[in-house]
């Protein structure tokens, strides 16, 4: 980009893909996928609201041992509802739908996605399903946990299953969409001269991230239908009275549902290499292996599942084969906690917001995955097994990684998507925050849970209380940490200083063009002749 | 020039053709995930039920099944041959083909159908009105005849209303030898309905026949 | 694509299905389903490669067809694997 | 206020598992030391404004990378195979045990002692003796977890499930349901009295009903009709159940299954899916007249057949 064109892009263009059409109709029928981004934005904070509420319910149950504050029912009908709304209408859609889809083709220097026709559709059919979701949640709830466990869930609960499994199935197919959709683009649609191991490592996540979305999702959508058909018609798979086995279930379930956690974290570790390097002004160490690793886990990711099925009566030889390959998926992991820990080596290191979500997020991982560990080892998971130690660990992957790293994008590409800074100051005090609260909500139940508090359970034995207390003014402190990004945001987008096109220094397309970008992206098509993250070398 | 078929993200009809086709095969591998849940439960039970599975497969309606299984792989004949009309420019000849192919599609339905109506007669709908209720299991082979098949009977329909769209198109004139990329995806999305049914026909019809 | 080759292509599809419906006269018990599932598997192959023309497609196209069957494969053997190994530890 | 850190550990397995897990918070302490201590070194020293060094040393990174992966991997794999041979263990009952039925249902749980004595949420063992709990569902998914012993099992619906231990310490101990099962999840505790073997024997003779569960299961036997066909002179062609249990049975299709308490249940509830050879597959079946307490009084019954014999007639 020459002086000229750098000084013009400053300068704030007026023909921005914000505002280059009004009014409501020009952003539901928008095919532009930075608005597309945005109406995923909003939509999945709004589920992640409602969710947030229904945790903050439980929370407030477990303050004391006995179930005090609602009735057992209710209780389980709010972890129903917190478990569905966030993992299909807040961590899968969080970074795919939102920075994905705002960022990728932005990164690849596309015009849009290959396909913005159906990524419209896509968010359709999520508000769609979304609305089929919340109302099987008004019109009375769900009690069967997001497992849908059968044989509760098909002919003992008598709660509105075939809804909400409605709506999640159609959620699923926005997922399939958009997934397809991003595949399509990556192989199809990038700048001339980006080949592939120059594309930045967000590209690789997103792009494993999507083979899970594409490959494991369609057996939900059947395991669901086969759930909801047989609760319709009395007759099925998996009633044992027809000779069906419910484990079954599980086996085409996890299928897709443990796969669906390397949905939720893949993405994150897409946005930590791009923060990391930002940040440390220095290529990526290892891409490689980064990039690979990212593959390694799409495609191991798929070998796990049986790893939450160890008491479940499953063979104990497939109990083996499952544990070995949990134990196998780990390694790519750990292996991008290394590269990002040797990124920071000599590195010229900015602790700027996004910076310290980031840090945050590593540490968080780094214990989430550790105990992951914990779990896949055949013994002791014995114990372990559906107990809040299980909780502790898929919050810390989850909210601890997924959750954070959806904040340190949102703050890294803020000023890309509304061309404004936020307050500094505030942003690095929330994601300390936020630190803190989680670690005060979460940790305590890794002990909780290997006490022997089972989950599930709205009262317990009173010797569980001092954890239970500490982890519900732990999630008060998370909350602040939430919230008060909610108002810093907002207020910046009218009062946040101008951003300019690269308010970080950063390397990648994205950064090539203006803040807020063109309805197309770029005036012209970028020609790419160099690696992801070519920092200028330091000297001192 | 810009041709008129070519979205703006695209910058060749070659790259837009191929981008769609991609989308159509990774689209087709979701699909036979999701078939695959299915034939996952018919695999386990067959082996957990194998007498269960010969006994009531005794039950299903041969005769149907086979007409229909030689419907469809002539239709994908005629689809095909359609495709090669279009490439060569005769889209009157191609449209011909396409009709025929939808003719077939409705054939099948029509004979489904009549199957159907023959199983609802004979009770083989799992429930508490089953005829085979005294072998055990029997209702699960049953449960996934029913499930299997008209899961195959909506991709059917689905893809009658695929060819139905490209011959519209084609009459409107919006096929040339240069760009005919929904007639060509029909074709695909056709074959994958007829790889479902290969697979279906000697699982549900052919166990245990002999006599 | 030539016609003639389209209809040598049915004809093998054709060939597959009476060999298919004759084998299940006869008395094969359990072995007719793997039997009859590999003639269906040729069967597919036919028309995966013919009538949706992947052969003369990029071999991206063979990728992801090749993804999909990877991954069903996944979920056939580990998921069987439960079954068959169930009985054995007692 | 106390913070507990462990639970009581009171079976054998408990303190093997401990130790399994305390080498692996060693290990991932260890791991966040190799990761935080450097990442935090370098946050200061290579803060942004400081002048220092930043030339990148020409490192092998190919090497480096191969290195940690390498090492991950063995502690990994011997992490592996060490709690695979536990589980092993947790999951092979010894053969010596002594066997108690359980039945767990929306929301309690039922234990049946062979000596007759039926208990509520409550289960009383004695210690230094093998325990293998036999496990049934008469609905939902339910999962029987004691913390103190270490062990867990999903009880299925429609199939035995079995779980064992070896209890060391006397005393009372947490009972969960650990499984999600319905409204009253939370409700489906208790306890489990572990005792010292002549308190066990004194609380076993002080609570006995006077008759077995196999005497049960013997007065269900002739309640329900079975006697018509399985006893005495009937004119049915049936298979005699004297020193049945334990025993191969040649299927009509060939197969050779054990009469085990899985093949019992079966034949009540879905008898014909593997008749024995020789007979004609005439038995009606028992699915929804038997719960699985009854289903356990009758397999008892025809257990304590295993050392009778056929009284008048051929088998």
């Amino acid at each position: 980009m020459n002086a000229l064109q750098e000084k013009l892009a400053v300068e704030i263009p007026a023909e921005d893909y914000l505002h280059c059409e009004h009014g409501l109709k020009s952003w539901l029928l928008t095919k532009d996928h930075k608005r597309i981004g945005l109406l995923y934005l909003f939509s999945i904070l709004f589920f992640f609201a409602l969710a947030a509420f229904a945790a903050a319910m439980m929370r407030a149950e477990l303050l004391t041992p006995k179930g005090d504050l609602l009735i057992p029912t209710d209780y389980n009908k709010m972890f129903t509802m917190h478990g569905v709304l966030m993992v299909w209408f807040f961590l899968i859609p969080s970074i795919p739908g939102v920075l994905g889809n705002f960022i990728l083709p932005l990164m690849l220097g596309a015009r849009d996605l290959a396909f913005p026709r159906l990524n419209l559709l896509s968010w359709y059919l999520f508000i769609i399903g979304g609305f089929m979701a919340l109302h099987a949640i008004v019109i009375g709830g769900v009690d069967t946990g997001w497992t849908f466990y059968t044989p509760y869930s098909t002919t003992y609960s008598n709660t509105h299953v075939v809804e909400m499994a409605a709506g999640v199935f159609v959620a699923g197919f926005s997922s399939i969409l958009t997934g397809l959709n991003f595949i399509i683009t990556i192989h199809k649609m990038r700048a001339p001269g980006l080949t592939w191991f120059r594309l930045p490592l967000f590209v690789w996540s997103m792009y494993s991230t999507s083979l899970i979305l594409v490959l494991a999702t369609p057996v939900l959508a059947m395991t669901l239908t086969l759930m909801a058909v047989e609760r319709i018609w009395h007759v099925g798979i998996f009633n044992p009275a027809l000779g069906g086995d419910p484990v079954l279930f599980q086996h085409l379930f996890w299928f897709y549902s443990h796969p669906a956690v390397y949905i939720m974290i893949l993405p994150g570790m897409g946005v930590a290499s791009e923060i990391v390097t930002c940040f440390s002004r220095k290529k990526i160490f290892g891409y490689e292996f980064v990039a690979f690793s990212s593959i390694a886990i799409a495609l191991l990711g798929f070998l796990v599942w049986g790893h939450h099925m160890f008491v479940s009566s499953m063979s104990a030889y497939a109990g083996a084969v499952f544990s070995l390959m949990s134990f196998l998926v780990a390694v790519p992991s750990a292996i991008k906690v290394f590269n990002w820990t040797m990124t920071l080596y000599k590195g010229s290191i900015s602790l700027d917001t996004p910076m310290i979500y980031l840090l945050g997020f590593i540490a968080l991982f780094a214990i989430g995955g550790l105990t992951g560990i914990f779990l896949a080892c055949l013994a002791e998971d014995v114990h372990l097994h559906d107990t809040y130690f299980v909780i502790a660990h898929f919050h810390y992957i989850m909210v601890g990684g997924m959750v954070t790293t959806f904040m340190a994008g949102l703050h890294y590409w803020w000023p890309k998507i509304t061309g404004r800074m936020y307050p500094e100051k505030l942003g690095q005090l929330a994601a300390l925050i936020l630190f803190g609260g989680f670690n005060l909500t979460f940790f305590p139940q890794y002990i909780l849970g290997f006490l022997g508090m089972p989950r599930r359970y709205h009262a317990y034995p009173p010797e569980f209380q001092i954890y239970n207390v500490l982890s519900t003014a732990g999630a008060s402190i998370l909350a602040i940490g939430y919230l008060m990004p909610a108002f810093y945001l907002v207020w910046s987008l009218r009062n946040g200083k101008r951003a300019g096109p690269n308010p970080w220094g950063a390397t990648g397309l994205e950064w090539k063009t203006s803040s807020p970008p063109p309805k197309h992206n770029f005036h012209e098509t970028p020609v790419v002749t160099e690696d992801a993250y070519n920092y200028p070398p330091l000297i001192d | 020039m810009r041709h008129a078929a070519l979205k703006v993200q695209f910058d060749s009809l070659e790259q837009q053709h191929e981008a769609s086709r991609l989308g159509l095969w990774l689209f087709l591998a979701t699909e036979y995930l999701f078939f695959g849940g299915l034939f996952l439960a018919y695999t386990v039970y067959h082996l957990l039920y194998p007498q269960a599975f010969a006994e009531a497969g005794k039950h299903t309606n041969l005769l149907c099944g086979s007409i229909n299984a030689a419907l469809l792989l002539t239709s994908g004949l005629t689809m095909s041959l359609g495709v090669a009309a279009i490439r060569r420019g005769a889209s009157d000849i191609s449209a011909l083909w396409i009709g025929l192919t939808i003719l077939l599609a409705l054939a099948f339905l029509g004979v489904k159908g009549a199957e159907y109506a023959d199983d609802i007669h004979k009770h083989l709908v799992p429930g508490s009105a089953f005829a085979l209720s005294q072998v055990p299991s029997a209702q699960i082979f049953f449960y996934l005849y029913w499930l299997m098949t008209a899961l195959h009977a909506l991709h059917v329909i689905a893809g009658v209303g695929f060819m139905l769209i490209v011959l519209w198109l084609a009459k409107r004139g919006k096929f040339s030898p240069q760009y005919h990329s929904p007639v060509e995806f029909a074709g695909i999305y056709w074959g994958f309905v007829d790889v479902i049914w290969i697979f279906l026909y000697p699982l549900l019809y052919l166990l245990d026949r002999h006599t | 694509m030539k016609t003639k080759h389209l209809v040598l292509v049915w004809l093998g599809l054709v060939a597959g299905f009476i060999a298919t419906l004759l084998l299940g006269q006869w008395r094969l018990g359990f072995f007719y389903t793997p039997v009859a599932v590999f003639i269906a598997a040729a069967q597919a192959f036919l028309v995966v490669a013919f009538f949706m023309e992947a052969k003369y497609s990029s071999r991206l196209t063979w990728f992801f067809a090749a993804a999909g069957i990877y991954w069903l494969g996944i979920l056939f053997v580990l998921s069987l694997g439960d079954y068959f190994s169930r009985a054995w530890l007692k | 206020m106390n913070f507990p850190l462990f639970p009581p550990a009171a079976s054998t397995i408990a303190p093997q598992t401990d130790l399994l897990f305390i080498v692996l918070v060693a290990v991932s302490a260890l791991v966040l030391a190799v990761i935080f201590i450097p990442t935090i070194y370098f946050l200061i020293k290579y803060r942004r404004g400081r002048r220092v060094d930043r030339r990148m040393p020409e490192l092998p990174s190919f090497k480096i990378e191969v290195t940690w992966t390498l090492i991950t991997l063995v502690i990994f794999l011997g992490l592996y195979a060490w709690a695979s041979e536990v589980y092993l263990k947790i999951e092979t009952p010894p053969a010596d045990a002594l066997e108690l039925n359980v039945v767990g249902k929306q929301w309690m749980w039922k234990i049946e002692h062979p000596e007759g004595i039926s208990e509520i949420d409550q289960l009383h063992i004695p210690i230094g003796q093998n325990v293998k709990l036999i496990l049934a569902s008469q609905d939902v998914i339910h999962s029987f977890f004691i913390p103190a012993f270490r062990v867990k099992e999903d009880v299925v619906p429609g199939r035995y499930t079995t779980e064992w231990f070896c209890a060391t310490e006397p005393g009372t101990y947490h009972l969960f349901c650990s499984q999600y099962c319905g409204a009253n999840h939370a409700q489906m505790i208790g306890q489990v009295i572990a005792m010292d073997p002549a308190a066990y024997q004194r609380w076993l003779t002080q609570k006995s009903p006077g008759v077995t569960l196999a005497q049960r299961g013997a007065k269900l036997f002739r309640d329900l009709g079975c006697s018509g066909c399985h006893m005495g002179n009937s004119i049915v062609h049936a298979p005699r159940l004297e020193g049945l249990y334990g025993k191969p049975v040649p299927l009509a299709n060939g197969q050779v299954v054990v009469a085990d308490d899985t093949y019992i249940r079966d034949c009540i509830l879905t008898p014909q899916l593997r008749v024995p050879g020789g007979y004609p597959p005439v038995m009606p079946t028992f699915q929804g007249h038997v719960t699985e307490d009854e289903l356990f009084q009758l397999t008892a019954y025809i257990k304590s057949l295993a050392t009778a014999t056929v009284e008048g007639g051929q088998p």
